[in-house]
């Protein structure tokens, strides 16, 4: 595992350097705080950042893609052009949730072209947390501050430098690539990016988990979802901020016989998302639809991939205009799964 | 604020109590600070959980609609619930609206009015912190005290947080209740209610076209502001319509502009300029210079304020033989 | 775009044929022929199998697929009138070219089904995969795999019935017992009266080494299991078909999710048995 | 969305589109007595009728702006003369604040109009439209809000 040390003075110079002939995204400094961006200017890139607005899950499913444009009858024959991308600065979460994603557009050996290509052609530079950000769980979901899932090379922000870990063979290449402007990584510094990534993590406050899938499955009918219901607007706020959502539709636009097949985020919060043709919709409340979000992500996730798709990021809990807080109903499902 | 909150936990405690109210719609604590949650009280003993601060932003009128509809399953005889709710000045003048729109019933109504010196916007707070979260909070008088997660602390002038809509607020007392809270010393603002239309419409087409540009780029489709929006009751928004189908689905800039234009347009009367679709915007774009910009025209040209009355006529739901139409193209 | 390696593009096809199948003549049958070799042979589909039509520029459909793979050369899709695809589907002349993307879904369980018998029960017009499953097994060489083949078919009216003719042969044949009802005939009539349960218990076909599919309209399907369960078929041995709404059709985008089944490829044929440990969210 | 100027403008070629929505009951028939007298006006426009000027959604205005119009002119009835009594009126309404909100945006004040066109009024309605497309015309063709799809190959 190649492991080395960047000094801090010389970070524009590795991000020009992972920068050419690539796209690189990182996140900048917003009015709201932090986003991803595409860099031009790699002054720009903020290190601090915990928790983007939005994830960067754009940079492998963004919110729309053309899946292939057409004339009458007649579907372009152009291949699929993808640019090659580093994305820098992602939080351990944000590239966890890439790995998880990962499973779903290649679920049942059915792979889907765009996603992968994108995937592929990605770099995943990943920061570990110093700090937890507004209302991180991530250990809670098992993840943690220095989780190494999804990513190709992790990141220590060790004040003066950054420590970087190679952990993909992608990864050391790069790595490789910049071996003018590192030098090895230290037992010390090494020891230095163990402690910082502890000490992150004992910061995060957890939260209970429902861990018990029958009883979770019982809670399809708890009360809780009524009141939640309420209060749930019905956006696609969580959704859309969520690393891990990847719901979708697929719409054609065109004029005049020429047209393209899109496809874009959507999410089962929305009231018209079941709708059918006929008029009949299977989730008609507000309370069934956040329902499934919440049991898609945490039962049905987990049956079909073992995992929960949620990673702690606390976006919907924090960008929620209805203060709905995922945590809070993790909490109240856990105690209600102990009480059956 | 406090005193309020009280007052408000004991009058809604009696409106159960007398059984006034079948339900009560207020505002509670959040998970995160600086926010609450709209929640439904069905019992005296619930009135613990209501809060009242200047994190109260929602506009609690949007949720009152669904309050009276008749359930699905619903059986026979249905009759709808008598439902109190907690409201500023913007949600009084929404929930004025929706009556005149018949979406919700004046006789099943029980208002109290509160008066309100303006809501803290969050974006804002969040935009003082920069790259790190909000951990703590606190108003101390005329300022906020954060904390953020990396334990830096803080403290801004409460009147910069504060949301846009708020600055400009008129209307800080409820226009219509039941029982009405306020304290004699919610104090109007002096700027005009137009300040930020105004000096926006001061800059060159192509700055305003510019502006707008970098603003909506940053929507996302999610229609938080749709949802938030006590107007924006339509069973299918013209943005979901198939057929006709107006405008796409994607990020695409033209699609967005149409959706924003012609979500604005459909404010037009109509709009309290609460701020809700500002705050619930995730990505915080300034709506609010769209449907400000409207309230203005209306204001100017139908010399009327949106829902300050149930008497008074929407202003596009009438018209003046005698209405402006210098703007009409003659030979 | 290929069609053969990336599942979002449909194949190209030509409309040979279009038959209208019923009195509201919002019912119409495509006779679909694939333009490339290629692709018929790519496109190797089961009974019970759904695809997605596509009409470049308005969108696509989930269409459970009509036809039986032992009628070579051609595709066929029953499509009701409801919305903006199926609309301009229904405006589309003989030789236009549409697109098909699939086959998709779980077929009916065939494996399962050899050397036993079989009861069809299908409702209006749900009909279209039994249709294609009766085929399949009535079709030569492949009859002597199953037993006893029972079909009870029903619609509101006479005219409402999907493949008349073949319905006639059907009942002419006399390795197949094919029963038609109609739940109100007209002056025309002859044949049986009644809805789908209540012929369904007339006939009452035994359960004993049977297997029943099951496919029609919710009310018919709600008032149907009850008389299934009393006719002694256990949940694992009735199948249905489910209808939801879809846009991938390949398990990606969610919308087809129960419980943690994705319809569009977990279905949509299930057994009851799959069905009741779902939510019911269908 | 902003499209390339020079690629309609470039060459003498470019013509500006119009969409009209016009009146059943006056401006429509406005324009066909422009046509049944021979009074001459420019080929740029594409008439829609409606059946009053309140029909028309400002929708309707926006969407011709998105797939492509340089231009846009909605025409009713005068006030006082609306088939329908005063369709036109609450349509006036609504006109003044779509018009306003679109100027505000940064969009040319030229590319969306509005008049008043009577049955009788065969020239005038020509005048008008010659008048908005040589404003049009002068502005140069249509860039923001229009909606761009890509090149098929």
């Amino acid at each position: 595992m190649l492991e080395v040390t960047l000094d801090k003075s010389r970070l524009q110079e590795l991000l020009k350097l992972l920068g050419t002939d690539r796209r690189l995204v990182a996140p900048v400094v917003d009015r709201l705080g932090t986003v991803f961006s595409e860099i031009t200017d790699p002054s720009l890139v903020c290190l601090e950042a915990v928790n983007t607005n939005l994830s960067p899950k754009e940079a492998v499913f963004p919110q729309w893609e053309t899946l292939y444009t057409f004339e009458g009858d007649q579907v372009d024959k152009a291949e699929l052009q993808i640019e090659e991308t580093v994305l820098f600065g992602v939080r351990p979460c944000d590239a966890r949730a890439f790995e998880l994603l990962d499973r779903v557009f290649t679920w049942d050996g059915v792979n889907d072209p765009y996603y992968l290509k994108r995937r592929e052609r990605t770099l995943v530079v990943a920061l570990a947390c110093n700090a937890p950000g507004e209302a991180c769980f991530c250990t809670s979901v098992g993840g943690s501050p220095a989780s190494e899932f999804g990513a190709d090379v992790l990141g220590f922000d060790l004040e003066d430098c950054l420590l970087l870990r190679a952990l993909t063979d992608r990864g050391e290449t790069l790595l490789n690539s910049a071996s003018s402007l590192t030098t090895a990584a230290t037992e010390e510094e090494k020891k230095a990016a163990q402690n910082a990534a502890a000490k992150a993590e004992k910061l995060l406050t957890p939260v209970a988990v429902p861990e018990d899938l029958a009883a979770l499955k019982e809670s399809f009918d708890a009360e809780m979802w009524k009141e939640l219901g309420l209060k749930c607007l019905g956006c696609g706020v969580c959704a859309y901020a969520c690393p891990t959502c990847h719901c979708f539709d697929i719409t054609d636009e065109t004029r005049k016989g020429v047209g393209r097949r899109v496809r874009s985020w959507d999410t089962c919060a929305f009231s018209l998302f079941t709708l059918h043709g006929s008029g009949h919709n299977p989730r008609t409340t507000q309370d069934a639809r956040y329902r499934q979000r919440v049991l898609h992500k945490f039962l049905y996730c987990r049956e079909n991939f073992g995992e929960a798709f949620c990673v702690g990021c606390g976006r919907c809990v924090a960008s929620c205009p209805a203060g709905l807080d995922l945590r809070a109903v993790l909490e109240r499902l856990a105690s209600t799964a102990k009480v059956t | 604020m406090s005193q309020v909150e009280e007052t408000l936990k004991k009058e809604v405690t009696k409106l159960f109590e007398e059984e006034t109210i079948d339900l009560f719609v207020g505002h509670e604590a959040a998970g995160v600070p600086l926010k609450t949650s709209a929640c439904f009280l069905s019992s005296a003993d619930e009135a613990k959980r209501l809060v009242w601060n200047a994190s109260c932003a929602t506009n609690l009128a949007a949720y009152l609609p669904q309050l009276f509809k008749r359930p699905g399953g619903a059986k026979g005889e249905w009759t709808a619930p008598k439902v109190g709710v907690v409201a500023k000045g913007c949600d009084s003048r929404s929930i004025v609206g929706l009556i005149k729109e018949k979406q919700i019933p004046r006789d099943r109504l029980f208002v109290i009015g509160v008066g309100c010196e303006g809501m803290i916007d969050r974006h804002k707070v969040a935009g003082a912190l920069g790259t790190v979260g909000l951990a703590k909070a606190k108003i101390d008088g005329g300022s906020l005290q954060v904390i953020g997660t990396d334990g830096t602390q803080k403290s801004v002038e409460l009147a910069e947080v504060l949301a846009d809509s708020c600055r400009e607020c008129q209307h800080r007392t409820a226009v219509l209740f039941d029982v009405d809270l306020s304290e004699t010393s919610v104090q109007v603002p002096e700027t005009s209610r137009y300040a930020d239309v105004a000096e926006f419409e001061s800059k060159s087409p192509d700055e305003r076209w510019e502006f707008l540009v970098s603003e909506l780029s940053r929507c996302i489709r999610c229609y938080a502001c749709r949802e938030a929006c006590p107007n924006c009751y339509c069973q299918e928004c013209f943005a979901d319509e198939t057929a006709p189908k107006w405008l796409g689905v994607t990020t695409d800039l033209s699609d967005v502009f149409a959706f924003h234009l012609g979500r604005a347009l459909h404010q037009a009367g109509r709009c309290v300029d609460c701020g809700a679709c500002v705050a619930a915007c995730p990505q915080g774009i300034d709506l609010r210079l769209l449907n400000q910009k409207i309230n203005k025209d209306v204001e100017e040209l139908f010399g009327v304020q949106s829902s300050l009355s149930l008497e008074e006529a929407e202003a596009l739901l009438c018209f003046r033989m005698e209405d402006d139409q210098s703007f009409m193209t003659e030979p | 775009m290929d069609p053969i390696t990336n599942p979002y593009v449909p194949y190209p096809v030509r409309i040979d044929e279009v038959t209208i199948e019923n009195d509201e003549r919002d019912l119409k049958t495509f006779k679909l022929v694939f333009l490339d070799p290629e692709h018929e042979k790519a496109f190797a589909y089961t009974p019970g199998q759904f695809a997605e039509l596509s009409v470049l520029g308005k969108g696509e459909c989930p269409i459970g697929i009509a036809s039986s793979p032992t009628e070579e050369g051609y595709l066929l899709f029953t499509v009701k009138k409801t919305g903006v695809v199926t609309g301009e589907l229904h405006s589309l002349a003989e030789g236009k070219v549409i697109g098909v993307r699939g086959p998709l879904g779980k077929p009916y369980p065939i494996d399962r089904m050899k050397g036993k018998n079989v009861v069809i029960v299908g409702g209006g017009f749900a009909f279209t995969t039994l249709r294609a499953l009766t085929q399949y097994m009535i079709a030569d060489g492949n009859r002597s795999e199953f037993g006893e083949i029972t079909v009870i078919y029903g619609a509101r009216s006479p005219g409402e019935l999907l493949y008349k003719e073949e319905l006639k042969a059907w009942e002419a044949r006399d390795d197949l017992k094919t029963i038609i009802t109609v739940d109100k005939g007209d002056d025309a009539w002859k044949g049986r009266e009644g809805f789908v349960p209540t012929v369904l218990e007339e006939v009452a076909p035994s359960s004993k080494d049977a297997l029943m599919a099951v496919c029609g309209p919710p009310i018919m399907i709600k008032f149907t299991l009850p008389v299934v369960e009393k006719l002694g078929f256990a949940p694992s041995d009735t199948i249905l078909s489910l209808e939801m709404r879809m846009k991938c059709g390949i398990g990606k985008c969610g919308r087809c999710n129960i419980g943690n089944k994705y319809v569009c490829k977990d279905g949509p044929v299930f057994t009851l048995e799959e069905l009741n440990v779902l939510p019911a969210e269908f | 969305m902003t499209k390339k100027k020079d690629e309609k403008t470039s060459g003498n070629g470019w013509e500006p589109r119009i969409v009209a929505f016009l009146c059943n009951w006056c401006s429509y028939a406005g324009a066909d007595l422009a046509g049944v007298s021979r009074i001459q006006y420019p080929p740029n426009v594409r008439v829609i009728r409606v059946p009053c000027s309140g029909r028309i959604n400002p929708l309707f205005v926006v969407k011709a702006l998105q797939t492509g119009a340089d231009g846009v002119l909605v025409s009713g009835c005068h006030p006082g003369d609306c088939h329908y009594i005063s369709g036109n009126l609450y349509a006036r309404r609504k006109f003044a604040l779509l018009k306003s909100l679109l100027e505000y945006v940064g969009i040319e004040p030229e590319r969306v109009q509005f008049s008043w066109v009577s049955a009788a009024e065969g020239v005038r309605f020509a005048e008008i439209l010659g008048k908005v497309i040589e404003a049009v015309r002068a502005v140069g063709p249509a860039s923001k809000m229009v909606k761009e799809l890509e090149e098929v190959t």
